[in-house]
């Protein structure tokens, strides 16, 4: 380790010795640590390591128990995002903080200006947007309402508020967690000029390789503890991800498949976002969805979730074309799901482990009984899949919204994997999650696979799809590629389906 | 059917229609200006009885009339304060505390008016804002009598539009207001103080509630009566949703309902009101306001933090 | 100013604090009752004697917490699901005109008529939520003002019903019914006071309620709808037919306070049936944060302090109003004292 | 002799025009040492029966009230107090099975019908309007016997008649007022508060009921037809003294000829009434009071 936390000169930001505690649990543990003018500085942790606490302590959002933030010098009253923004600290959260009714511009204006000023100057402002929209690289219509914007443009959208205010030193809470391969290279073009303009970054991801190809240093965070600085030239994935878990992690390395009958089939299906699409999932193999997010994936994880019905074409699962089609349906026809976002549709975040283990089975024996719920069956199943899937947690009593998000997801893969499903829709699975949680889940859903369900991965991540996935489709402004076997296609290749081409030659 | 043209064509149902509306328009820009920050207030029905209290017993004690309108502003201010603190920094239920508002200004403006006049059995009166003609504007035929001959209270109502609209729209302050209704963590990221902006809307909002209150016993009328407000508060929450949150459209919903109010009473007189129960005309102006919500509810937009309580690290 | 959760609160806090909100409501009663020239150290007294001093005072209090309970559950209910109902007043006055129709046009004896009166206000009180809810799940139009403006209209139909069709010929002319017949009055609890078997009904009802949501899969349903309806539609629960289901337990619930007061109480009809018991009930839930059995009690809670501080009003001849006032006082500090006894005030 | 003591129970505040004169009364009597009186007001007609008893259990000898909303439970609660006295605005006849229950009315059809006189002499364009709160005995009753005395100085008169379905909204009832002005009407019957005010504004006229305004309005009350609760209240104290108080009428005492009501001295506009409507005044005054000519008691919807 040549990298120490405090060995710069003249560093534009100090933290000293940063404490903070929610009730008996240290979130950050006395952390310090120094940031370097034209510095891109990786924190990486487990999940619930606490990167994000320090970084809101950081901002002001939070107010640490003990220690200091030294901005430029001067200290930073505790507490006070509005302190933290004048002195030169702009920050893009890990939940976004737009206003969704409202436009780009007048999100990047608010509280730029005194309160009482009479008028807005919007003029004044749109220029100024437009200017750094070139500089740095972030293209964004600025009288565009941020629910119509995609989540690539959102991201802009904040670095731009930060841009807009003069920020020195630039915060990213795993901003690529969210982000297709494309967005994030563009992203990083904008931190690269930034940096070449001067200013510091601090960047959070699970994502190891994007770490190596963008920071300059990087700090390990465990339970709370700086455990490790390193300069990344001095440095490998597979070390850091050993400094992260304290063990090594063996990527998973799937088998060969052995593909069996069709479990489910799309015939010219038309929805709100697909176009005559055909597809077959097979047991015993892992199909891979690639593509841009927003080309129609959420239109087909509707469909198969049964939240959507087709408005021509027929689903057939296992050789019945069904009607009336329902998540309920869906379920009793031995389909597990998925759902992109753990937390507005996969759990209910109030509810227990228990309540949330049979959110989709609350209707079954042993669950309940006419109508009559069985707690004592339902708790007991919640702690079977609590003891299988290491789930950590208190107890299946706690409820769900103090969970990481790596646990939660292994509740959600524990729920649907129990069920034995015939059909898997795993639909961003590891979104957000460290890399040990990562493992964790890919190779549960290989076993699946192994014992005869047909998956269906849908994923922005292409090293993710390539890795896991028997056979590829790309998804295309809601067309479907033709399925490409394992071995057959290269980034590049896969690169160009994903941007459109050769759609006019398929069927 | 002539009838009807008849009231349609006469300049007094128009200068009517204001009238009546005034009142409704100051209460619904509060409860607008409340909303639109985040916060429901359904303390908007008691606020308006204290308002119309403190207003009216401000001026039998000697205040000019407009000193009235000011301490009935401060007077709904006040209330606007305790459900502020209640619902903002501690997040308590906007329903209870509104409900708890709504109650204890109206029985603390009854209990304080039986103190102060124990002995009346006939409530005292005080000399009202008179109508005032608009040179120029008020000579013009129909037009004039019908909408330039009103008391300044009436005038200062739609002036309140326009800078509630301004200020909404037009203003760093208002951009934070609605932002603050939108997604309260956007305002805190952006270093303005999400508790500030909330109480400060809730508590200028109640004063402009209590103006319309106030508006009831120093310019519709002349003596403060129990239970005069009846119902009026709970129609202006209803206004505010039906102009999808708008001030020019709340405006214009509060001018129909008012409209309906005015037809109402003058249907009641005609041969057609001789036949129907009157108590159709007076559901006349709920229906509607039911049916123009069903019609706009495709468009309604909601802000998206309303009735959400805001708390600082949680999730 | 931020609120941290409180993992074990001591039994001090969850005690102390709603003692020390009842505490403070009894010194604001005080300084109230001073202002009109009363001894304020006796009005704590006498709101304590006026709320439960004696047998009379008791069942008066539990006379009156009786619509509440119904009122209270049916909103309790209806927010679990995240369903806005403020119309419990205009379900009251439906189930009330149900109570009155069946009770006043079928001649039927006694024992038939009270359980089809109980029913058939039961089904109007739903089916009159069922419209607003209806508009909300189909339209995504706003239940707090439908039902809100519900409560108007059905008033205007209740006065416009009682001064044509179902004016009561002896009346002298008074908007109001014919009176039910005596054997199809629910009978008293306890003989020549008012407390009714209303208040027997409306503790089963909570009871039941607490069943419902504790124990069976529709309870579970409404809950899950409640805290998170996508999650809820996305697992497969039927997020429409849930929210119809509720609204037609929640209003029907609301219309059992008009039949307990109906027929347990007042035999007829009037315009005034409810001094405001649909809003009221709105705090009494929030106050049992929605807990169906805790209805029960804050129920009472809000009855007791009415009834105690309105008989001082007359004991200590101070003006009647002050009852609200401390009924809203001791409300807002309640709901206050509840909430800190989970969480802590931090600074910053 | 001791004071009686007297409690009021009233479902509105003491201001409402009906209940204040009640109110006076039982003030007057206070003041002159007859009773000691203390009152609840805006009542709730839940609340009413508790109230009742709880001035019963406090040793009360007299509760006078309203009972038009709980005729029923009020009974009930009379059979359970027989050692105090309830005088009761009642819609239902007294009761001997209520034995300490004597209910009254203001029955001033006869003050309404001579302001009626006044009011067909004074109007111009022969259009009257009415504005009530809601079409009740009370209200109609006082309606139909000023119409009745409309008729006699102007037969061809007109009326037009509203209910705002409140009794305390004057704003509402001052809209409905200017609408009816706007309407040709020029002379007014003012039932509810507000009415007058919307004469006074659009400089028309206006009959009081029940109280007299003039004082308020002085160029726009003509007349009013006055109720005095005084008969009817020391009726009840009498019968008290004596150990007499039974189930009985007092309605009797709101008429003219015991007292109970009056029309109001013209005031202001003395000298400006018609002689001849004065005459028929004074004329029929005094055979009402001689029991020679009755004024009929309609209690109908006016409306319809
Ligand atoms: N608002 C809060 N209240 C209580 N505990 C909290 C709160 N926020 C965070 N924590 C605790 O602090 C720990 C650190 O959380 P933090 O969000 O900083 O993790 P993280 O490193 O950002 O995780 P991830 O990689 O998943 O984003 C968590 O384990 C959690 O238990
Ligand atoms: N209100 C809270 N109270 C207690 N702990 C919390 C709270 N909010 C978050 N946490 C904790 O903070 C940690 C990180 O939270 P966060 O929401 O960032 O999860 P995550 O692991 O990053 O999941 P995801 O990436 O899916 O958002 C979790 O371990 C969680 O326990
Ligand atoms: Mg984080
Ligand atoms: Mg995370």
């Amino acid at each position: 380790m040549t990298a120490t936390p405090l060995a710069q000169d003249d560093p534009v930001l100090r933290l000293c010795n940063i404490t903070k505690r929610f009730g008996a649990l240290t979130a950050n543990d006395g952390i310090s640590f120094d940031l370097a003018r034209g510095e891109v500085m990786a924190l990486l942790g487990e999940n619930g390591a606490g990167k994000t606490t320090l970084m809101n302590i950081l901002f002001g959002h939070y107010s640490a128990d003990d220690g200091s933030v030294e901005v430029f010098g001067q200290t930073l009253p505790p507490g006070q995002p509005g302190a933290a923004l004048r002195a030169g600290v702009g920050m893009v959260h890990q939940h976004f903080t737009l206003a969704d009714n409202m436009t780009v511009l007048d999100n990047i204006l608010l509280g730029t200006e005194s309160l009482w000023k009479f008028g807005l100057g919007r003029g004044a402002a749109r220029a100024r947007v437009a200017a750094l929209s070139r500089d740095f690289g972030l293209e964004v219509d600025p009288d565009a309402v941020i629910a119509a914007l995609s989540v690539g443009e959102r991201q802009r959208v904040e670095i731009l508020k930060a841009l807009y205010r003069d920020a020195r030193i630039l915060i990213l809470d795993e901003p690529t967690a969210v982000l297709t391969p494309q967005e994030t290279d563009a992203l990083f073009d904008t931190l690269r000029r930034a940096v070449a303009l001067g200013l510091s970054v601090i960047f959070i991801s699970h994502k190891l390789h994007e770490v190596m190809a963008i920071s300059t240093r990087v700090l390990v965070l465990r339970h709370g503890r700086l455990v490790g600085a390193v300069a990344t030239q001095d440095t490998d994935r597979h070390k850091l991800a050993e400094m992260m878990v304290g063990a090594e992690i063996i990527p998973p390395a799937p088998s060969k498949a052995t593909p069996g009958v069709p479990l489910l089939m799309l015939n010219r299906v038309t929805t709100a976002g697909l176009r005559d699409v055909s597809l077959t999932l097979r047991a015993g193999q892992i199909t891979g969805l690639a593509g841009v997010s927003g080309n129609g994936q959420g239109a087909l994880a509707d469909l198969l979730s049964g939240l959507a019905v087709p408005r021509a074409g027929t689903l057939e699962i296992a050789g019945d074309t069904v009607t009336d089609w329902t998540p309920r349906r869906a379920i009793a026809a031995g389909i597990g799901r998925i759902p992109e976002d753990r937390h507005k549709t996969g759990t209910i975040a109030d509810f227990t482990l228990t309540e949330n283990a049979i959110l989709e089975t609350y209707a079954d024996i042993p669950n309940s009984r006419y109508g009559w719920m069985d707690w004592r069956g339902a708790e007991q199943r919640a702690e079977a899949i609590i003891a299988q899937y290491d789930i950590r947690c208190p107890g299946p009593g706690t409820r769900i919204r103090l969970l990481s998000g790596g646990n939660m997801q292994k509740l959600i893969l524990g729920r649907v994997l129990e069920e034995s499903p015939r059909v898997i829709l795993a639909n961003q699975p590891v979104r957000g999650l460290d890399i040990g949680a990562v493992t964790y889940v890919q190779n549960q859903l290989l076993n699946a696979r192994d014992s005869g369900a047909a998956v269906l991965l849908i994923s922005e991540d292409l090293d993710e799809i390539l890795t896991l996935s028997d056979v590829i489709h790309v998804i295309s402004e809601g067309r479907l590629s033709p399925a490409f076997p394992r071995g057959t296609m290269k980034p590049a290749d896969l690169g160009q389906w994903m941007a459109g081409q050769g759609f006019e030659y398929a069927a | 059917m002539n009838e009807i043209v008849d009231i349609l064509i006469s300049a007094s149902f128009w200068a009517a229609i204001l009238r009546i509306a005034s009142p409704l328009i100051f209460a619904t820009m509060g409860e607008l200006i409340c909303e639109r920050a985040g916060v429901l207030n359904l303390g908007i029905e008691g606020i308006m009885v204290m308002g119309a209290f403190a207003g009216w017993i401000a001026v039998y004690a000697g205040l000019p009339l407009w000193g009235g309108v000011a301490v009935a502003m401060l007077s709904g201010m006040a209330f606007g304060l305790i459900h502020a603190v209640l619902t903002v920094p501690f997040g308590l239920s906007q329903h209870v505390v509104g409900i708890g508002i709504t109650l204890i200004a109206t029985s603390s403006a009854y209990y304080a008016y039986r103190l102060s006049l124990p002995e009346v059995t006939s409530p005292p009166r005080i000399e009202p804002f008179q109508p005032v003609d608009i040179p120029g504007l008020s000579d013009i035929p129909f037009i004039g009598t019908a909408l330039f001959s009103q008391t300044p209270l009436t005038y200062f109502a739609f002036f309140t539009v326009l800078v509630v609209a301004f200020v909404l729209y037009r203003t760093p302050l208002g951009l934070a207001l609605r932002a603050v209704g939108e997604n309260p963590s956007a305002v805190e990221a952006q270093g303005l103080s999400v508790t500030a902006l909330r109480m400060g809307a809730v508590i200028v909002g109640s004063g402009l509630m209590a103006v319309g209150g106030a508006f009831l016993t120093l310019s519709a009328f002349s003596s403060f009566f129990f239970e005069m407000v009846n119902g009026r508060g709970w129609i202006c929450i209803a206004l505010v949703v039906f102009g999808a949150w708008s001030p020019s459209k709340a405006m214009m919903g509060a001018l129909l309902f008012a409209g309906f109010d005015a037809l109402q009473v003058r249907l009641q007189q005609t041969s057609f009101g001789a036949m129907v129960p009157y108590q159709v005309f007076l559901m006349i102006p709920y229906i509607l306001s039911i049916l123009a919500l069903v019609l706009m509810s495709r468009r309604a937009n909601v802000p998206a933090a309303l009735m959400v309580p805001y708390n600082r690290g949680e999730r | 100013m931020r609120l941290e959760a409180i993992a074990n609160p001591t039994l001090a806090r969850s005690i102390g604090l709603p003692v020390l909100a009842l505490v403070a409501t009894f010194v604001v009663g005080g300084m109230l009752a001073m202002l009109a020239g009363a001894n304020p150290l006796l009005t704590f007294g006498l709101i304590l004697k006026g709320a439960a001093g004696s047998k009379f005072a008791l069942l008066e209090t539990l006379n009156r917490a009786t619509p509440l309970i119904f009122t209270g559950l049916a909103v309790a209910v209806a927010f679990r699901a995240r369903l806005w109902n403020i119309g419990a007043e205009a379900q009251l006055y439906a189930g009330a005109l149900v109570t009155i129709l069946i009770g006043t046009k079928l001649a039927l004896p006694g024992v038939v008529l009270i359980p089809l009166m109980g029913i058939g206000a039961l089904v109007a009180g739903g089916l009159v939520l069922l419209g607003p809810v209806l508009l909300k799940t189909r339209l995504g139009v706003d239940e707090v003002v439908t039902t809100l403006l519900l409560n108007f209209i059905m008033l205007l139909v209740i006065s416009m019903l009682l001064e044509g069709p179902l004016k009561d010929p002896m009346g002298m002319g008074w908007p109001k019914s014919e009176a039910i017949p005596r054997d199809a009055r629910l009978p008293r609890l306890v003989e020549g006071l008012r407390l009714h078997w209303g208040f027997g009904i409306a503790i089963l009802s909570a009871i039941v309620v607490w069943v419902i949501q504790t124990r069976t899969t529709l309870g579970y349903e409404i809950r899950a709808v409640g805290l998170n309806a996508a999650a809820a539609r996305f697992a497969g629960i039927p997020v429409g037919k849930v929210m119809i289901k509720t609204a037609l337990l929640s209003g029907g619930l609301a219309a059992l306070a008009g039949f307990s007061e109906v027929a347990g109480l007042r035999g007829t009809l009037t315009l005034d049936l409810s001094p405001g018991f649909g809003y009221t009930g709105i705090v009494v839930a929030m106050l049992a944060l929605l807990n169906p059995l805790g209805v029960v009690v804050s129920a009472i809670f809000v009855a007791g302090i009415f009834v105690g501080a309105d008989g001082m009003s007359r004991a200590a001849e101070v003006p009647t109003y002050i009852a609200d006032i401390l009924l809203a006082t001791a409300l807002l500090f309640m709901v206050l004292a509840i909430l800190l006894t989970k969480f802590r005030v931090l600074r910053g | 002799q001791d004071p009686i003591s007297v409690a009021g129970i009233y479902t509105v505040p003491v201001e409402q025009q009906w209940v204040s004169r009640i109110h006076i009364a039982a003030e007057a009597a206070k003041a002159a040492g007859q009773i000691t009186y203390t009152f609840s007001e805006n009542t709730a007609n839940t609340d009413y029966p508790r109230v009742m008893r709880e001035y019963a259990e406090s040793g009360v000898k007299l509760i006078v009230g309203e009972v038009f909303g709980v005729e029923t439970e009020a009974r009930e609660v009379v059979l359970d107090y027989p050692d105090t006295a309830f005088l009761l605005g009642s819609s239902l006849p007294a009761d001997p099975e209520y034995p300490n229950l004597a209910v009254f009315d203001n029955y001033i059809q006869d003050a309404s019908y001579l302001s009626g006189i006044v009011a067909g002499a004074m109007t111009q364009t022969g259009k009257i309007g009415m504005v009530g709160g809601f079409p009740i005995p009370e209200v109609s009753r006082l309606m139909h016997a000023f119409m009745a005395g409309v008729k006699e100085t102007r037969p061809d008169a007109e009326f037009q008649v509203s209910f705002i379905g409140s009794w305390f909204d004057p704003p509402n009832a001052k809209e409905t007022a200017f609408a009816m002005i706007e309407g040709g009407v020029d002379m007014i019957y003012a039932e509810r508060f507000g009415v007058s005010d919307a004469a006074m504004e659009k400089g028309i006229l206006a009959i009081g009921n029940v109280i007299d305004t003039q004082s308020e309005y002085p160029k726009t009350v003509v007349a009013s037809a006055l109720w005095h609760f005084e008969p009817t209240l020391q009726a009840a104290l009498a019968n008290i003294a004596a150990d007499a108080f039974k189930a009985d009428n007092y309605g009797v005492f709101s008429f003219m000829k015991e007292g109970g009501c009056s029309l109001a001295p013209l005031g202001t506009f003395a000298g400006k009434v018609p002689q001849g409507a004065l005459d028929l005044v004074t004329e029929r005054e005094a055979a009402i009071k001689a029991g020679t000519f009755v004024v009929e008691i309609n209690d109908t919807d006016p409306s319809i």
